[in-house]
């Protein structure tokens, strides 16, 4: 693991650019411990401050310092995107090479199932959902929801790998290696899911906050929790860009542009450092 | 041809129908789980548009509103009242534009919302998949490197912030496009060309906030299913071959690569009714979106219901037929 | 943004036509002739349903209620061009018998519906009867609760019979905002289904006709008669001079609205966050709000409040009641939501309008006055008869010298005074109502049941409400109250059916011009009392008290405009204060944005002839002192 | 107990095949009878066209697929009556395959050792994987090779010849009776051939162990196998003794199938140049009635074209054909 | 005039992935001569650098293959060619597919799946002549097939409609389709059935007896190049061991690898046991000093250890590198 960090800064720039953006993130996440505010405070520093170094994304119309602000946000919404990326990979996963691998009837039910929730449109869902829980509406809970919602497209992925790697006769060395097949599944076939899992949990990580963005821009989701659609709502109902508090908004753009660039950075480039094929070209095969 | 029908058909429309059992089942009981009741919402509409009631008018009020909006008897009952209606294409009356049927109120926005979205989604997906298909096909590319980085930084920018930012930009200091609208406040929709002109010189701004914003998606999902394809044997045979670039490009790397995506784009016109929220929120559009918006506000659930059962009937549709075609797109879709 | 405007200007505004004459794009009715103003409904839906006799009507604030429907009286916010409660249909106000059983009307002679058919007390009487006999209609029961029959006694004149007494039963066709509008019988009489048909076009009674409308709901255009001199407005000013075309849009997000307004597509904006208004008032000249600078906004003769459940535990001991209101700091709470731009009240009248004069003046000494017995033996005087000033100093740290320092302006502006912020004091009210600290510091009941609050704010249009109901909850949780905020659009659905801990939200609405309370007061009766899971109308709080009753009742049995209805006004303020069943706070500030660019003449504090707040009925007056500024 | 260790009786397999519209059966094995005694270890060799259904028929005899109609028995008992995973785990103890590519054998992402450590704890042979050490080397060790010299290597770190050979290691340790090897040799070099080869030779001499050879290479096939079954378009048109058929082959297809092998020697390239005619019909082939080869045969008659051909017993094979037997 | 003449070829593969570096000497230092109207096989094991050598003489060069040193000229009938100096355009306008045409190994899998088969024909021809009308056009293309035995249907096929034999086929007619000078076939029949297998071969032949031009064969079946091949190359581990006229290859092989190949080849017919050699062929990346044949010769000296055995002619175009061999007839 270290191993491939170090080579993989050494070697390739967009690694190290995209290091250097999630180092920047941790560090804002790691700050909110040490955050000299209470967040669900206003008025603890003066108002409308354009950036300085001393509030290095200045201050917002609630009085409140954007940095620390957000580096709440990022870790809330953070925290948002990577439990739904989690229950919606771990499903996803669960699923896609159950179905892929033992066919038949579960894997039809399965796929209707999946289906289903493919065309079930979740915004509209979320807001009757979130009508429901009332003040219960917690990123938590929200996460889960959007990771019950968020797992059907990986899963078909997953799922047409799993039945093209179940063709491949390594399958059947392990098989006829006596393996059991969930055994199978988890070492032989989630290693050559991986890479796709990767490259979609991004995607997921974008849409749950996009979609907490959303209800926040409703006025939905807790918004007294920092996020970054509680931020987008209290600028909006503060009319920031109208006022001219730019810097209000630039706050959640850069944090989230930083932090996805990041992750795609680093993510394509660990991909291309795991993915079986490169790995193999590397290897020289 | 028989074999067709029953091994691959039937089996696809059941399963088209047990989607659509389970989407609108779940649209039907989430609302009816929730605190907030319909008739009541709208009494209150009512009390804050300047009436004042006594609560045993009220009591009156209610009991007529629930007789008028088809809300007696037991969940059960309402659900099979629901199906049958449903079968008879009515998705009842909309709460809060009462009596208007709320098949009416999505009829009046979904040409909008069809036209720029489906527009916009199907431009963002070309432009996504073509540069995408580049980018993987020269990876040396310096532009091409640059416009993968950018398409992926403008991704995560919350779409809200991008459109009110294209608006700020291009409506506002430096005002080529309207703020605003899919036609002129004033102008009455008719089928002329200069109100289709107007029309598409009001949707270029929203249009190109989609595009902007969804470009990324496809591009990176283009890229990655490309990255194998260019190192299969056909491409480089056509290489080989002196075949030009641009003909590979499209007619092998591209064209093999392009079945997922289609399926995606399918499923992505669900968000066509319900991404398109803020969009048309921002813009002022009149279609779905806003009228979702507006239906939440007003704790519509007969329209939010309509407006939901709508999508998923729609994508599942649209996912029908293109599984249907699809033998037709690949020959080498097969059945085992 | 600034010194971008300019070009901004010119390229949206409109397209010039061969005569030189600006055009509005699209719609062909010259720029000039023209006023737009914001339909605070947003888009309506359905756009084509112009029968406001049913509740469910959501279209009417497009121009329909303002300019085309009229009803018998009409009573000012403010203070009205002729006084505050005018005449309109009625030629003379109410006339009531001994016991308010009778009621009689005198009507106007010489006024048209549109379409050239005389307006008669036939179009009164069907108004009433039709609406009596389909029941889903607005007035279905409250007329069917009241009226006994209906005596024609002219073609001018009409009776009705009460089946108990009313002395307000005039308030049905007393246009606050709105009221039961007249119903053209020669067309209604025609139609099989009054309660479905769509009344389209409409047939008008007041000054403007339909010209023409979006078939997405998202404008309306409406047309001065050429007979306007047959319709109530003439007698008010010359209505010759008023916009000859009135455009009612959509006017989008608040961002969407500021700019549009910078660009002079938008001449009136019903209201938006005081940023925008800010904003627009410093950009331009042109921009002008009712007040002539800060706080801008109209206040609405509407109190906004900290409402609270009185069925919950806790909530229904006035002690705790009381320990939220002293825990609630008034001066982060007006600039949190205003930015100090705030109309503040400590009693639950709104500080608008003819009210401060009323009530409020009347009673500071009483409430300077006013103790609190702490329960340890202390008493505490709440008042701080300073608040407003201080209010304004904090707001100047803020915006500056915009801010007024004479107190007599800021008096005038923003009220006089407010509760002391004082937790200490509050903290005792709260030990002597049976509450402790505990370990967290989190107020719990002294048998161990947690005491939680969940309290309500509001999604949609009203962003400064829900900044201060943010503030609120920032407020107690400081105090030590277990609380959540609950931002939702289906707040008053909940909140009337008593789903509820608190909610910010307003439901004591006044007449404005007119002291008489009785237009919310008559609903706090305790026969009009309902529980948790019923319909509680306006009483949310579900307040009950003996006093109250025999106060409703005796001004029922007192003409409106008997002096001695504000006595018994004081008297009920001062019951409410002492209970203290809700917190009031300030009034409803609308802040609407008025472009003199193409017309002046707008109502201001100084003018104050009506309400400026476009989707108020009252707000035709308007249109009889509009002028064009030649542009 | 039956004596019979493998019995195919009258196995057929059919598959759907074509587009979703005009999609057609496909017979990809056609009522293929055999058997492998037990006590007579024998290399059995099963060579024919490509597509003829080889490689269809070993995923019958390995439970891969389920034979349309017809049965695979295995010491006596039916393996599609396999249903309990004890039972196909004691099935696969004494089954075992070798897979045509070396390099898709093994999980290019997972150490080859695993696969012979899985082996050996999974069908019991050893308790855990220490145990397993010694299983492991001793079967390495029967291939040439030796655990010290594998251990930590991923498959791409072996050069195909090894890794062929871990594969025939991996299925000896759960000491098999039968091993069926698909093509094992085809991608591997010529000199690695005779190395493989020999080894199950070895194995069938030494260990008595009974190997299905899937070959196209005949001249390994004569080389090591005792008996052949020659297929084309899923039937088995010639089969015995391997001297008999490809010294003497009877079948106008296993002639050309001979005469097809080119003679390592540039000497006599006359008869091999002979130019032939090839099939160009593949897939419409299956569907024709009567005997598969009809259309190319030299010596084809009328009734060829009617009606399959009985197995005949001629010289001592079985052949597939009218012109021998009581059917000439 | 010979038409191709590779001296001294050096091609390297050299990657360099996350700080380690490899150089694969998958081709190295080989000199061969291709004479017009011949057949040229090339023989040896798998990964000995056949391919590559295939890649350098195309032209298709492309990271992190990298020619190192030495040269290929060619004398088309168009003028003559150094692929050193050749611009990529050129390459593609002028050579590619009219001059040199390449049938790939693994060419099962090298018609696009999701086209029809005419339709890769006509993305050839529209490259390199343009399709004028699109009649006549398919009549050239229906020609061509049938007079390579073909059903015309095939061209309406999609690749996975047709057979590997057909497949192979169709690979050949494309690459024919411009009667180039070399014809590259790469492993042409590898995984294909004796009986198609020589079918395929025959075609390749007959095509090659028509137009006269040259064939470079690679396949590892030693009896393949026996009676297809005029003359054979040996390569092992990059290098070329052996080079002949067939039948001296066969009758008469110097090189004690050449030798071991000839002999191990099984027959039908002959049950005697035939040994293997010993050992696996080696790491390109790490080649053994001197002859790179010596760990598994059986004849090995001390010498073979450090030095890399020169080639020595034997006549007739036959040379061998070995250090056993003195050159010459002996
Ligand atoms: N799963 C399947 N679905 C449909 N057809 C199949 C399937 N598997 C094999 N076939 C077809 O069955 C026929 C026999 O195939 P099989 O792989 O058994 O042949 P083979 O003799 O092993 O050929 P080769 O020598 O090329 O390995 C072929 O035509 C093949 O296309
Ligand atoms: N892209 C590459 N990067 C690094 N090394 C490579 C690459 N391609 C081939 N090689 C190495 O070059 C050497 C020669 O490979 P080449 O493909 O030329 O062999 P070959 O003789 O054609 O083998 P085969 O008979 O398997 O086709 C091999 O060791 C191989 O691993
Ligand atoms: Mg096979
Ligand atoms: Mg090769």
């Amino acid at each position: 693991m270290i191993k491939v960090i170090r080579d993989l800064l050494r070697f390739d720039g967009r690694f190290r650019a995209g290091f250097i953006f999630l180092l920047l993130i941790l560090v804002m996440l790691i700050l909110s411990w040490f955050s000299p505010y209470d967040m669900g405070k206003t008025f603890q520093v003066g108002m409308d401050k354009p950036p300085s170094l001393k509030y290095i994304f200045g201050t917002n119309t609630r009085g409140q310092d954007v940095f620390y602000w957000m580096t709440f946000a990022v870790r809330n919404s953070l925290y948002l995107g990577i439990v739904t990326a989690v229950v919606s990979r771990v499903i996803a996963i669960i699923v896609g090479l159950t179905a892929g691998y033992n066919g038949g009837l579960i894997d039809k039910a399965l796929m209707s199932i999946n289906d289903s929730f493919v065309v079930i449109p979740v915004l509209p869902i979320l807001i009757l959902v979130s009508f429901l829980v009332r003040e219960h509406m917690s990123i938590t809970i929200l996460a889960v929801f959007l990771g019950i919602f968020g797992w059907s497209w990986d899963a078909r992925l997953i799922r047409s790998q799993v039945l093209s790697l179940k063709e491949r006769s390594f399958t059947k060395t392990a098989l006829y290696s006596g393996t059991r097949s969930f055994r199978i599944t988890m070492t032989e076939h989630l290693p050559f899911v991986l890479p796709v899992v990767f490259a979609t949990t991004i995607n997921n990580m974008i849409w749950s906050i996009g979609m907490e963005v959303t209800l926040g821009v409703l006025g939905l989701s807790s918004i007294t929790t920092p996020t970054i659609g509680s931020t987008i709502y209290w600028a909006n109902s503060h009319q920031a860009l109208i006022a001219g508090i730019w810097w209000w908004l630039a706050a959640p753009i850069v944090v989230s542009v930083v932090l996805f660039l990041g992750l795609y950075l680093v993510f394509s480039s660990v991909n291309e450092y795991i993915d079986p094929r490169t790995r193999l070209r590397r290897m020289g095969a | 041809m028989k074999k067709f029908l029953l091994n691959y058909v039937l089996p696809r429309i059941g399963q088209y129908i047990m989607v659509i059992f389970v989407g609108v089942t779940v649209t039907f009981i989430i609302p009816r789980l929730s605190p907030s009741d319909p008739v009541q919402a709208q009494i209150n509409r009512t009390m804050t548009s300047g009436v004042n009631y006594t609560p045993d008018m009220l009591d009156d009020f209610r009991a007529s509103l629930t007789a008028l909006y088809g809300l007696e008897g037991s969940n059960w009952e309402q659900y099979l009242e629901f199906w049958g209606r449903l079968f008879r294409g009515d998705l009842g009356r909309s709460l809060s534009s009462f009596p208007t049927p709320v098949t009416e109120l999505i009829g009046r926005s979904m040409p909008w919302t069809l036209g720029l979205l489906l527009t916009a989604t199907i431009i963002s997906w070309i432009v996504g998949n073509l540069l995408g298909g580049f980018s993987s096909y020269y990876p040396k590319s310096k532009l091409l490197g640059s416009i993968d980085v950018i398409s992926q930084a403008v991704r995560p920018i919350p779409y809200y912030i991008l459109a009110l930012l294209l608006v700020i930009f291009f409506a506002y200091i430096w005002p080529i496009f309207p703020i605003r609208g899919a036609y002129p406040m004033g102008m009455r929709p008719s089928y002329t060309w200069k109100f289709v002109t107007t029309v598409l010189y009001h949707s270029v701004l929203p249009a190109f906030s989609l595009i902007v914003g969804g470009v990324g998606g496809w591009f990176i999902g283009m890229k990655s299913l490309t990255s194998n394809i260019i190192s299969e044997d056909y491409v480089v045979y056509a290489e080989t071959a002196g075949l030009k670039q641009n003909k590979i490009l499209f007619g092998y790397v591209i064209r093999n690569a392009m079945l997922p995506q289609i399926t995606g784009l399918a499923l992505n016109l669900g968000m066509i009714f319900n991404g398109a929220m803020i969009l048309e929120v921002i813009f002022t559009y009149p279609g779905i979106g806003l009228l979702a918006y507006q239906a939440i506000l007003s704790t519509d659930y007969t329209l939010i219901m309509g407006i939901t059962i709508f999508s998923i009937i729609g994508v599942a549709t649209a996912a029908l037929i293109l599984d249907l075609v699809y033998p037709l797109f690949d020959p080498r879709v097969r059945i085992q | 943004l600034t010194g971008c405007q300019k070009k901004a200007d010119g390229a949206a505004g409109g397209t010039a036509s061969s005569a030189n004459v600006q055009m509005i794009e699209g719609a062909n009715v010259p720029r000039n002739e023209t006023i737009i103003l914001e339909n605070p409904g947003g888009r309506a839906n359905p756009p084509d349903y112009f029968n406001r006799w049913n509740g469910w009507n959501t279209s009417f604030m497009g121009g329909l209620q303002q300019l085309g429907l009229d009803s018998l009286w009409f009573i000012d916010p403010d203070a009205g061009i002729d006084g505050v409660w005018e005449n309109a249909l009625a030629s003379e106000h109410p006339i009531y018998n001994k016991d308010f059983t009778e009621m009689t009307i005198k009507l106007r002679e010489g006024i048209y519906w549109s379409d050239g058919v005389q307006f008669t007390a036939d179009d009164l009487i069907y108004t009433i009867e039709i609406q009596m006999k389909n029941p889903g209609m607005d007035y279905t029961s409250r007329f069917n609760a009241y009226v006994d029959r209906i005596q024609k006694i002219s073609d001018f004149e009409v009776k009705i019979f009460l089946k108990q007494p009313n002395s307000r039963f005039h308030a049905n066709f007393l246009v606050r905002w709105n009221a039961c509008f007249m119903m053209p019988k020669h067309i209604f009489e025609k139609v099989e289904d009054v309660t479905t048909y769509k009344f389209n076009p409409p047939v008008t009674l007041g000054p403007y006709t339909l010209k023409d409308f979006d078939p997405q709901g998202n404008w309306y255009l409406w047309e001065k008669r050429p007979d306007y001199q047959r319709t109530t407005l003439a007698r008010m000013g010359d209505v010759g001079a008023a916009p000859k075309y009135a455009m009612y849009i959509n006017g989008g997000t608040s961002d969407v609205k500021v700019m549009s307004a910078q660009a002079h597509q938008l001449d009136v904006i019903h209201d938006m966050a005081v940023e925008g208004v800010i904003r627009l008032t410093k950009a331009n000249k042109s921009f002008k709000t009712w007040f002539p600078g800060f706080p801008w906004g109209h206040p609405d003769p509407t109190l906004v409040a900290c409402i609270l459940n009185l069925e919950k535990p806790g909530l229904n001991n006035k002690d705790v009641r009381w320990a939220l209101a002293l825990a609630l700091d008034i001066n982060r709470l007006a600039i949190a939501s205003y930015r100090g731009a705030m109309t503040i009240s400590p009693i639950p009248v709104p500080p608008t309008g003819m009210y401060p004069e009323y009530y409020h003046t009347p009673l500071q000494q009483w409430l300077s006055d006013y103790t609190l017995d702490l329960g340890d033996g202390t008493t505490f005087k709440p008042y701080n008869s300073n608040a407003a000033v201080e209010i304004a100093a904090k707001a100047r740290d803020d915006l500056g010298d915009i801010v007024p320092t004479d107190p007599t302006a800021i008096k005038r502006y923003m009220g006089e005074g407010w509760w002391k912020y004082d937790v200490n004091a509050a903290a005792k009210l709260m030990q002597k109502a049976g509450l402790r600290k505990n370990s967290r510091g989190v107020w719990e009941f002294n048998d161990g049941k947690p005491f939680k609050m969940v309290f309500m704010g509001q999604t949609d249009n009203e962003p400064s409400q829900n900044r201060a109901a943010a503030m609120v909850v920032e407020c107690w949780k400081e105090f030590g109250i277990d609380i959540t905020l609950d931002v939702r659009s289906d707040f008053g659905t909940l909140a009337g059916t008593g789903d509820f801990d608190g909610e910010f939200y307003w439901n004591i609405e006044t007449w404005g011009g007119h002291p008489d309370l009785s237009f919310f007061l008559d609903s706090f009766h305790s026969n009009q009392y309902r529980g948790i899971g019923e319909n509680a109308a306006r009483n949310v709080s579900r307040w009950k008290n003996k006093r109250m009753d025999e106060i409703i009742e005796a001004c029922q049995k007192l003409d409106m405009d008997d002096p001695q209805v504000v006595e018994y006004g004081k008297e009920w303020i001062k019951l409410a204060v002492d209970e203290m069943f809700e917190i009031a706070v300030c009034s409803y500030n609308v802040f609407t944005v008025m472009d003199d660019t193409y017309w002046t003449g707008y109502p201001s504090i100084d003018d104050p002839y009506t309400d400026p707040v476009p989707n108020w009925t009252n707000s035709r007056y308007m249109f009889a002192k509009l002028r064009s500024t030649g542009k | 107990m039956s004596a019979h260790l493998l019995e195919v009786k009258h196995a057929s397999k059919v598959f759907q095949v074509g587009g979703l519209i005009n999609g057609s059966k496909l017979v990809a094995v056609n009522d293929v009878s055999f058997t492998i005694e037990k006590d007579r270890p024998e290399i059995f060799t099963i060579a024919g066209e490509s597509g003829s259904g080889k490689t269809t028929l070993t995923r019958m005899l390995l439970r891969d697929l389920e034979p349309s109609s017809g049965d695979v028995l295995f010491e006596g008992k039916s393996v599609t009556t396999i249903r309990k995973r004890a039972d196909f785990a004691a099935f696969m103890k004494t089954v075992q395959p070798v897979f045509q590519n070396p390099f898709e054998t093994f999980n290019p992402l997972r150490r080859v050792e695993e696969y012979l450590f899985d082996t050996a704890v999974n069908f019991g042979i050893a308790k855990d994987r220490k145990s397993a050490v010694e299983v492991v080397d001793k079967a390495l060790h029967s291939v040439g090779l030796s655990l010290e010299e594998l251990s930590r290597r991923y498959p791409h770190e072996l050069s195909g010849g090894q890794i062929q050979r871990i594969s025939v290691a991996r299925s000896l340790i759960s000491h098999p009776s039968l091993i069926l090897a698909d093509e094992p040799v085809s991608m591997v070099d010529a000199s690695l051939r005779m190395a493989i080869v020999n080894l199950f030779k070895k194995l069938r001499d030494e260990e008595g162990v009974s190997v299905i050879y899937i070959t196209h290479d005949l001249a390994t096939a004569y080389y090591i196998s005792n008996r052949i079954a020659i297929m084309l378009r899923g039937y088995v048109v010639e089969m015995g003794p391997v001297e008999a058929v490809l010294g003497n082959p009877l079948h106008p297809y296993t002639q050309l199938l001979k005469e097809s092998v080119p003679a390592p020697d540039p000497v006599d390239k006359e008869a091999w140049a002979k130019r032939i005619g090839l099939s160009t019909q593949e897939v419409k082939e299956y569907g024709q009635k009567g005997c598969k080869f009809a259309s190319r045969c030299p010596k084809v008659s009328d009734k060829c074209r009617e009606a399959d051909p009985p197995d005949v017993e001629a010289e001592g094979r079985t052949v597939k054909c009218y012109l021998y037997g009581s059917a000439s | 005039m010979a038409l191709l003449q590779v001296e001294n070829l050096r091609a390297y593969y050299r990657t360099e992935m996350y700080g380690v570096s490899r150089q694969v000497r998958a081709v190295d230092d080989v000199t061969i001569t291709l004479e017009p109207n011949e057949i040229y096989g090339v023989a040896g094991e798998s990964s000995c650098g056949k391919t590559t050598l295939i890649k350098v003489l195309s032209g298709t060069i492309k990271p992190p293959l990298r020619v190192e040193g030495g040269s290929v000229k060619y004398n088309f009938k168009y003028g003559d060619v150094d692929m050193s100096t050749v611009t990529e355009e050129e390459l593609r306008k002028n050579i590619r597919w009219k001059e040199i045409s390449y049938v790939m190994q693994g060419s099962m899998s090298v018609l696009n799946p999701v086209r029809r088969v005419i339709k890769t024909f006509e993305d050839i021809i529209a490259t390199h002549e343009g399709i004028k009308d699109r009649a006549l056009f398919r009549e050239r293309i229906e020609d061509h097939v049938k007079k390579l035995g073909l059903p015309p249907d095939v061209l309406n096929s999609y690749p996975h409609e047709l057979s590997g034999g057909m497949k192979q086929r169709v690979a050949i007619a494309l690459a024919t389709v411009f009667k180039p000078s070399l014809i590259i076939a790469d492993e042409p029949t590898t995984a294909l059935d004796v009986v198609v297998q020589r079918g395929v071969l025959q075609l390749l032949k007959e095509i090659q007896s028509v137009s006269q031009n040259t064939v470079l064969l690679v396949t590892h079946d030693m009896a393949v190049h026996a009676n297809v091949a005029n003359k054979v190359g040996i390569m092992y581990a990059g290098r070329l061991a052996e080079e002949g006229p067939t039948e001296l290859i066969f009758k008469r092989p110097e090189h004690p690898y050449t030798q071991h190949l000839i002999n191990s080849l099984p027959v039908i017919g002959d049950k005697t046991g035939k040994s293997s050699l010993e050992g696996t062929p080696p790491n390109l990346a790490n080649p053994p000093e001197g002859c790179r044949f010596h760990p598994r010769c059986p004849k090995a000296l001390p010498i073979c250890r450090s030095e890399v055995p020169a080639m020595k002619d034997f006549g007739g175009g036959h040379r061998a590198a070995c250090h056993l061999l003195q050159g010459g007839r002996q």
